[in-house]
């Protein structure tokens, strides 16, 4: 009988711990232009490849190119240019705010403003979104109120959500965005489910379930797959791949497949890579996506190959688990500025009025946060009511409830 | 009105709310074309088609997961998990989702799902198909827990839960399926038929969930119970001949907490029976609320009987489950306290 | 804007239904012997093929052919088509015990007993499977006593679990058999943890995971892939695909994926398919399995195609749900028959002998039963104490338990 | 000896237990590299190994499914679940799997886990970072359940958790990691290295599990609290200047049944606290254990001071949360009745 060697435990380890050099030479990337456009009822088999590249839209030099390109507008490229400085500079403010102790928690988009806001443009009104904490680009790309989104963040006397939910847990049926959870990856299946509802009432409309590189590992991604693949819902899977889950980096969540978006070939569903940072290839996917699933084809999965550039959230610093610069060394650059010097190229915009419509956006966003602030912060001026504890457990308040908010004093 | 058995009761509930409403979808494990390993679905996909009663992967999550979607959607969806004993792989979709979504957006999304799950022992079931886990249902807020004890509150309490805008915990106590079983396993089985409970209108009826009925008058004693233990609870009190008053709780969340209030003011004695084990069962709850309420009317300790604080065993089944001894025991001791 | 159509519901359905023509056309069956053997190292990425392929080594006329066959001695064989013979003697005689009340349930193999009994061959002793209830041929396959599994079954007062788990709920740490769990798909990713702690001791044991093709839509499967993929654990992950699960075909469970093999590919973990019908070819691929894991390369996933030629369970009647007739129209035809026929063809055997193994092994197995049966059954007997209800609940019983017990008037 | 926080005493324990047996192995979400996002496991990576502990993937059901899988190897594993509001994916794996193993298999495999799990409010957490899930623990026969209050009795109750041959769920108040927090969010936190409990050796100790401690005597009044609540309920009693004697649970279950019959038999009034939500939380449970064992002692029924039957909020956090207020005016109700 062969005689074998002791086993050992293999534990995956970032390139790069606090001190090194980052490096992300192991990241391969494709050329811009360089990845077919399949027709969107190609065959899942036949399209494997896209699942371990990546799709590109714009060159360093700032042009799109290949079979992904050229299906925005100068205007459309303008707003979406505006969405995501928008986006940015609401985080900065409210990052501000949470420090001034108006909020307790802020999570922020930064480096990641493109796959939102992008996304968000190949939907229609009345297709729903099972977001995470990180996709408030699909409500500031859809004219979501930025007043109202702070209102939540204060947790203040016009809180939609009363004061009951975590800051940045927006919900919002009219804009297609679901109440996000603190659970991560629940939504994911839940989003499919929608997505079945949809089909079995014959209706037209979809749904796109999101979920983080890290929270795949959460069964719910499974059940997620396991029924848009049998019942072929009209569901876009999304993927961010935002290198980093608080200090986990993604090897730990990806084990050996190699990406992601590989996790969709073992069903049959079609799996996509982009680049998470290219404003245009990510709404020339997003596209591709949906019209698969408006035609009935069946789920899609999309991995966004970004970077998390600021910390987890309010209460994380990265500089403990990576290097400080790591960001400054991602190879996919940053997504507001690729799409600046895309429209500059294209001859539609410069600095000048890039700097402009910077200030422009700042003064939006303080003129929301002043007005917001009228309605009081978490711990200053307007609250939700006690009240407001007991009310919605139920669609009805049952006796026992109401005892309580009696002992309550309310 | 017709006779029928409790699968059949709650097979008619969903017919008549799929007639109805369009919008009440029925699926889970084996429930589409085979009609569920208790035949509570059968014909519902043959009438209604496979996109409105189908049978799903085996994925509790996913089951609840995707009916959770569905009633974001508009759905109302009313599924199946195959043994309450599998419903722990859905446990976070249904407590920490189901349960709280109303309530974190204020209303702006809803959850109106019914989760029907057959519950208890006494087939034989072991371990992994006998449980009673409806304490682990009425600790979570926003859940509502029904537990029918026959086949014509399982009709109008399935119809009440699937129109409730709620989440709804549907237990089905499976040793009630065919018949009034007293826990007397040694002896025939009484079927449905020769009940008057057994006796269902064929339309749309329903029960207020949160309703507790009396199913015997007594002064001596108040005796709360809820599905299986309802028929134990009776023949523990025929046989002893304890003049025992016996709750039928039908609805465990929310509580018709006045009926049991007012039935141990006047007799100032309480047995609480259920299947579960002991330890944080809904019996604690029960009895917590009995001495809150009416300690100054009780004349003897609250006793639980309940089901042992072990797993449900295979072969000694019969030592485990509260029966008509155990439970006639109990009156005794709390009638001498 | 482009309007879509009305979108609907796909709800996949089995080719035939009762009433219907069996047909298992639509299975895509390799000629024996003509799927290549990689090296045990090969890169997972380079064996892909292997998910949407089958391994077989027996031919129609019963010889052993191809790159996967010679791996075992006549003596072997002969061992092996005994013990399947013996699992199909037991499972018949355990079921007609079901059927007159000795016991209250019964799962058995028919058709499927190739799996277990070629597998266990593959391990060495220390070596730990986590089956599911399917998988008695790996007791059977490794001497584990019949009258105790019948004491098990039965509940009598020799009973090794002493009445306390549903029968065939077996448990035999010595025999590498973890105890059984009614809870379908949760031991998969048990196995994972104890491949896992095998590796961080540097030990030289690994373990095998059992699932059916059903319980392979469960959350665990997921975590259990995740788990191997990401640690390396020398664990072999087995899918018995036997075709359907309670009355739902395994279309319901694999979605648009193609196989239930194609699974591990989205982890990069290799992923074979193999004949379960044919003993040598399980034998082979398991051994290819064992010897990666063995090797610290990691885990592999093998799906087995066979057929669930009984009911599910004891309470269980397929014919409710698929023609009565479909077993015999399966296409990989019987475990125990193949065999026989391989040694017949090889000279080591023949129907006489055949003839008298059969009787021999169902005297081996009354015998058992008459043994078991004299320390009791379900309703009659010896039983095993109701003291046995409140022990071993903990190591040590809290005095909450030994007051019920005492209560109970033990 | 060393003044700990509570962070500390936890860490200090996995470590020297970490250094006493090669099988115990610590992992979960972000404790290895980076030492667990409250700090728990600092240090550990580094010193033991990445093999000893280490990063696991965002999968509860796979972290403490691989865990009993590691223990029926013959390790002892000791994981975090990084917030118990997490727990629930791995919900059947811990009440199906690890609390049944011995069990069900008569001994033959057995399952010595810990999962840590950071519980309870008074951070600003909101619905998904406080839940405090004891009674859906205790509820379920098999697991152990313990819930510190200091760092002292921290480390020797995990300790002894990991050197259990059983599964505990050690549920850690994460309010009280920095100092005995007493439920006046609005004074300074006073840190435990003011505190006596904040005096931990630094070597090997245990602390039997099932032994609860009298934190103040009283012969007025029985205050049964556990965590953050033994703190509240020491300065309710001290406001309030009630002789009240408080009992710190530590070990749920098992629980020290004795500890309390014998302090109620004195006091003949009882009061218990909690964080976790009223319907069916662990306060039933002991309301009616203290009912059925001291029931011709008591002169008042049982008040239980919970959290209430909502989810926990955001915003109105300190109107949720069980405080010194709420409780003192239990304790004059009691007394008064
Ligand atoms: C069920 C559950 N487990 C753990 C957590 C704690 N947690 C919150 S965010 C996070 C990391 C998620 O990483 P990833 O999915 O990559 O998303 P990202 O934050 O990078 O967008 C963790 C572990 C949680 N919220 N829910
Ligand atoms: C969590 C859980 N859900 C449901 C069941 C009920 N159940 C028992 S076996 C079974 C079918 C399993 O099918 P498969 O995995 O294909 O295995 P097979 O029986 O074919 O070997 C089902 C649904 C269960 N035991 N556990
Ligand atoms: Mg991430
Ligand atoms: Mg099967």
């Amino acid at each position: 009988m062969i005689e074998f060697p002791q086993l050992s435990l293999h534990v995956p380890e970032p390139a790069v711990r606090p001190g090194g050099q980052p490096d992300f030479s192991n990241v391969n990337i494709a050329k811009a232009g360089s990845v077919p456009r399949p027709e969107v009822d190609a065959a899942s088999e036949d399209i494997r490849d896209l699942a371990y590249s990546i799709i590109r839209v714009l060159n360093r030099d700032g042009e799109a190119v290949g079979p992904w390109a050229g299906l925005l507008s100068d205007e459309e490229l303008l707003t979406g240019l505006r969405h995501m400085m928008k986006l940015r500079a609401f985080d900065a403010r409210m990052l501000m705010a949470q420090r001034q102790g108006k909020t307790s928690f802020y999570m922020q988009h930064l480096g990641e403003e493109a796959v939102s806001c992008a996304f968000r443009k190949a939907l229609r009104k009345g297709d729903m979104n099972f977001p995470t904490y990180r996709q408030a680009g699909l409500l500031i790309a859809d004219d979501y109120p930025m007043v109202e989104m702070m209102n939540q963040i204060f947790s203040n006397e016009k809180d939609p959500l009363r004061g009951r939910q975590l800051p940045i847990m927006y919900s919002s049926k009219e804009h297609g965005f679901f109440t996000i959870s603190g659970n991560l990856a629940t939504q994911y299946v839940q989003a499919v489910g929608w997505a079945m509802a949809s089909a079995i009432k014959n209706d037209t409309k979809i749904a796109a379930a999101w979920i983080g590189d890290g929270s795949t590992a959460e069964s719910d991604f499974h059940s997620a797959l396991v029924f848009a693949s049998t019942y072929k819902a009209p569901v876009i899977l999304n993927i961010v791949n935002n290198q980093w889950a608080i200090s986990t980096f993604q090897g730990i969540a990806r084990g050996g497949s190699g990406t992601f978006a590989a996790r969709g070939l073992g069903f049959g569903i079609p799996a996509l890579r982009v680049d998470g940072n290219d404003y245009l290839a990510v709404y020339a996917v997003s596209l591709w996506a949906t019209e698969r699933a408006r035609r009935n084809l069946g789920p899609t999965l999309i991995e966004y190959v970004t970077y998390r550039v600021g910390g987890h959230s309010s209460s994380d610093d990265p500089s403990a688990y990576r290097p400080k610069t790591e960001s400054e060394a991602w190879p996919l650059g940053d997504p507001v500025l690729r799409l600046k010097k895309h429209l500059i190229v294209r001859g539609v915009w410069s600095e000048e009025r890039h700097v402009q419509a910077e200030a422009e956006i700042l003064d939006e966003v303080i003129q929301a946060q002043k007005e917001a602030e009228t309605h009081g912060t978490l711990h200053a001026g307007g609250k939700p009511s006690v009240r407001d504890i007991f009310e919605g457990v139920y669609a009805e308040m049952p006796p026992h409830i109401r005892r309580q908010r009696q002992k309550a004093g309310y | 009105m017709a006779r029928m058995t409790m699968i059949e009761a709650v097979r008619s509930a969903m017919d008549v709310s799929m007639e109805r409403d369009d919008d009440v979808v029925v699926f889970g494990e084996d429930v589409g074309y085979f009609g569920g390993v208790f035949r509570c679905t059968q014909g519902l996909q043959a009438k209604y088609g496979k996109t409105r009663c189908f049978d799903a992967p085996i994925s509790e999550s996913g089951i609840v997961g995707t009916a959770i979607g569905m009633a974001a959607y508009g759905l109302k969806p009313c599924v199946e998990i195959q043994f309450a004993d599998y419903m722990y792989p859905a446990y976070d979709q249904i407590t920490q989702e189901a349960a709280r979504i109303r309530y974190r957006s204020n209303g702006d999304f809803t959850c109106p799902i019914v989760l029907r799950m057959p519950t208890g022992g006494g087939i034989f079931g072991g371990q992994t198909h006998s449980q009673s886990p409806e304490a682990l249902f009425t600790h979570v807020c926003g859940l509502k827990v029904v537990v029918p004890s026959n086949p014509y509150d399982a009709k109008g309490l399935l119809i009440a839960s699937i129109e409730d805008p709620d989440p709804v915990m549907f237990l089905e106590p499976k040793r009630l399926y065919n018949g009034p079983f007293d826990g007397h396993h040694d002896r025939p089985v009484t079927p449905w038929s020769k009940h008057e409970l057994g006796e269902v209108p064929e339309g749309h009826y329903s029960i207020p969930i949160g309703k507790a009925e009396i199913r015997r008058q007594g002064s001596a004693v108040t005796v709360i119970a809820y599905g299986t233990m309802v028929h134990v609870a009776l023949a523990a009190a025929e046989e002893m001949g304890v003049d025992a008053e016996v709750i039928d709780l039908r609805s465990l969340l929310p509580l018709d907490l006045d009926t049991i209030v007012q039935s141990v003011t006047k007799t100032g004695r309480c047995v609480v029976v259920h299947e579960a084990t002991l330890t944080s069962g809904y019996g604690a709850e029960l009895a917590a609320l009995v001495q809150e309420h009416c300690f100054y009317q009780l004349e003897a300790p609250i006793v639980r009987v309940t089901g042992w604080d072990t797993p449900y065993p295979h072969a000694q089944e019969w030592d485990y489950f509260p029966g008509p001894g155990r439970v006639g025991r109990a009156l005794a001791e709390v009638m001498e306290a």
